[in-house]
């Protein structure tokens, strides 16, 4: 659709997946999972409901924590988090997460920062997530090489969390914990199955057809790019901008 | 009580355990320097429960043994250049945890238990490659049921930054917790602060909220921007250029002695 | 979120597991009556980490089936009439308990994990009669070293007195932070203040470390002087003639009754 | 001696047993247990040494603490806590300690309060000073009713502190753990071995002829009198105004 920008078509997707979350989770650097839940608030807000409360983690506007560090993982413990987002150098098609390096552990080859909370969060917090803007066989794998937070647990462990999808630049995956594996649910415009099939390095379901991803309506764009890039500029201003940038170029 | 960086770093001794705290909580970078001028090393570091500019640097100036973290990194500016170096050359032994491991390990020392539990963990690579972390089948269910037991961690100095201390050693750290945590938890706490206030901070209800008490803390020092390039809440905010700059400058080996040469200590 | 005691006595439930806070720590008194209105009874208290009057009485009329507690007194007005009279005619269950051993029952909850292990306690009696408590071998230990496992307490409803709300449900609990224990581990968590105010409490560093964040609470109620006879630290001092009064009529049942039906519910 | 008040030299014996501790806790109604510390600290102070720190539990002015009511356990847990006193409605020969009641528990006949932190402080502070003027067979038992705290543990169980003395208004006994038993070290003046021996209901190793307990100098008496009982006075303001009237009917 003319008019509206990719990464708008993520924002209204991740809103979608947050639909019914009383509390969500966002990392520090993750504007486009934070516009997400900043949508839906609106979105809620507009329908004269109560939105989700939105915790950005290092921010002082959006810091609802007075425990230090560990209250997000004790909050989530609780079960206090409906929602959180997990990106990862390595994705692979049981929902395994690395976000600590390639090659041989633990002499990495590429040694990627580290696996933060997702060893923890994965297991406690029930609608997991997976997001990643780029979507090529390099992040999207067979089998990642370190395993920070696994997809799917054995019968026994303890978890009431993990992966409901994964979202890309391309397209929206829902997660199967059954199978377990991912399923092809919708592909972002400009973009097709056969792309998306040579990008992905893990087997995954689709429909023979798989439809487009859903686009915003007006008035979801409205509330995007009124109210809710305001609050986002709070927080992330050279995004916000950035995103301000962007939609003087297409016809909005 | 009141010291100044270079004395205070001469509390760290070859082979100790030393807490840092994450980037945003107040990170002593005024302490960075004099503790590598002092010299002690083979340190290993716990980081509470991530790390980054002063573990990256610690690191470039081989003081580092091993590193306990849930990650390491520049945020914005990257990855951690010494640190994922020494990571590859296979100079730094390596304790990958996560954040709440970390926490849970400090919990463990502060209540004087050996170990605290933590739900997840289990089918990870962290828990395949720590030998320290063992599983059991959680006592009170009927059967089953594993859960990841996480060691006490006893560090034997922690560094961290505030924007106060009173006369007294009482220091203010507001709701940044994990100070507390890992000063509960440590033998040896160093502080730096902005400032030194004249009233007992433990004398209001208000300003005592927030306090880590003195009992907890060996020394304090002023060190007026002493997070710079990070900031530090409720005063300034991280220098982003400052870290750009470093984490340019630090690619190589030589860029970063070059870096850490430089006369400037003090934000410009 | 905004309430008042009898609408929030109403999330009482029978049977409900019910955490009170210590004497000096911000005790409702402004609740007890509402909750003795209301009438949900079987209830479970559990003491952070001890009880007074507002436990004896609950137990005094009635609601009580079980006591956790690590002691109920009246300070310096002596024993709790209506509580020991209970325990003597085996009115109520007990499970006695020490301070550290709630607090780790309510970390235990705050962290999600199923119990918490604890040192001390082995050889007493108080381990002897809970058959809730485990001990195991230290799992980390080369054999041997028994530790007591305190399981997670998880109450429902958690209440609680405190000098300060905002209007946006954010209560400030200063240094009490056993309050924050409490609200942690509880699903239902409701506070009474003495006074609302306008200003967001975590907008500023120097309050928003006291703060426990409305994500907790349930619901907030203004009640001025609502710990009153108890003091409320920062605010008021005891009223010891009234406790002594309380301690002196509650000797007996009837006593005990006339003094609860009496009009006043407010400090003179 | 003559113008020294029974209970001054339960406080300086508590100052002399406290000798070289860091931080001592104090109940929240422990206002001997309190003055021996502060005494410890004047007394130090005026020696040009550094006292102990003084913890006392449920007071504004001394309390050091803000981690809640917690931070104690947690305090003695770390071994940052040196000393503490433990009451007790029965204390045993083997320093077992009552503090819950009499009878069958659970439906004791008479019902203390109940057994507070001991259960977990008899184990971790390294000096323990069972504290209590009453002395009767009705207080110090063969064998208690109810084990709050015992004196000593099994080989194997984590043990890092435990009795040192009991301390009675009519002696000062000293705990032997290897026995395990109490010694009686000194009996306080106007008090026999006769008396004690009847006022005890444990046996007790003694000399064939005790010594008296030892009597404050004057120096000490004048620290404890002027800067002691204006600092004890802000804290337990009755009890400082009851030691000054009494000192009145004194030769002082």
């Amino acid at each position: 659709m003319a008019g509206v920008l990719p990464r708008e078509v993520l924002i209204c997707t991740i809103a979608r997946l947050l639909d019914g979350v009383r509390h969500v989770a966002v990392g520090a650097s993750s504007p486009i999972p934070a516009a997400g839940a900043m949508l839906l608030r609106a979105m809620k807000e507009a329908g004269g409901t109560i939105g989700p409360r939105i915790s950005i983690l290092g921010s002082v506007e959006h810091n609802f924590f007075t425990n230090g560090s560990a209250e997000l993982f004790d909050c989530a413990g609780q079960g206090r988090i409906d929602a959180f987002f997990l990106g990862g150098g390595q994705i692979d098609g049981f929902g395994n997460v690395n976000l600590v390096g390639t090659g041989d552990y633990p002499r990495s080859s590429v040694r990627w920062p580290g696996s933060f909370g997702s060893a923890y969060l994965y297991f406690v917090v029930p609608r997991v997530i997976l997001f990643r803007e780029e979507h090529t066989p390099r992040v999207l794998v067979e089998k990642v090489d370190f395993i920070s937070a696994p997809g799917v647990s054995q019968d026994g462990v303890f978890r009431s969390g993990g992966p409901i999808a994964l979202l890309t630049g391309k397209g929206l995956f829902r997660f199967d914990k059954t199978r377990p594996g991912f399923h092809l649910e919708s592909v972002h415009p400009g973009h097709d199955l056969a792309e998306i099939r040579q990008a992905t390095g893990f087997r995954f379901e689709h429909d023979a057809e798989p439809r487009q991803t859903a686009l915003p309506d007006r008035a979801t764009l409205d509330l995007l790019r009124g109210r809710v890039f305001d609050e986002l500029a709070e927080t992330y201003p050279e995004f916000a901008a950035q995103m301000q940038r962007d939609l003087g170029t297409v016809d909005a | 009580m009141l010291s100044e960086p270079r004395a205070m770093a001469k509390h760290i001794e070859p082979g100790m355990r030393v807490a840092l705290p994450v980037d945003y909580a107040g990170v002593s970078m005024a302490m960075t320097r004099p503790i590598i001028e002092h010299g002690a090393g083979d340190l290993d570091l716990v980081c509470v429960p991530t790390g980054g500019l002063q573990v990256d640097q610690l690191v470039g100036a081989g003081l580092v043994r091993t590193v306990e973290t849930s990650a390491v990194s520049l945020g914005e500016a990257g990855g951690a250049p010494r640190f994922n170096a020494a990571v590859k050359e296979g100079a730094v032994r390596l304790k990958d945890a996560t954040c709440p491991a970390i926490h849970a390990g400090l919990m463990a020392a502060q209540k004087g238990s050996p170990f605290m539990p933590l739900r997840g963990l289990i089918g990870t690579d962290l828990l395949r490659h720590r030998d320290d972390w063992r599983v059991v089948d959680n006592p009170l269910a009927d059967g089953g049921d594993p859960i990841v037991l996480i060691p006490a961690i006893k560090p034997d100095v922690a560094i961290f930054h505030v924007p106060m201390a009173d006369r007294f050693g009482n220091v203010w750290i507001g709701r940044r917790r994990e100070l507390a945590a890992m000063a509960y938890a440590s033998r040896t706490v160093l502080v730096t602060v902005e400032r030194i206030v004249e009233e007992n901070l433990l004398a209001d209800e208000l300003s005592a909220a927030g306090v880590l008490p003195a009992l907890y803390v060996t020394a304090v020092a002023r060190a007026p921007q002493g997070a710079w390039p990070y900031g530090l809440w409720g005063e300034y905010p991280a220098d982003g250029a400052e870290i750009a700059r470093y984490a340019k400058a630090a690619r190589t080996a030589d860029g970063f002695s070059a870096y850490m040469a430089e006369a400037q200590m003090e934000p410009a």
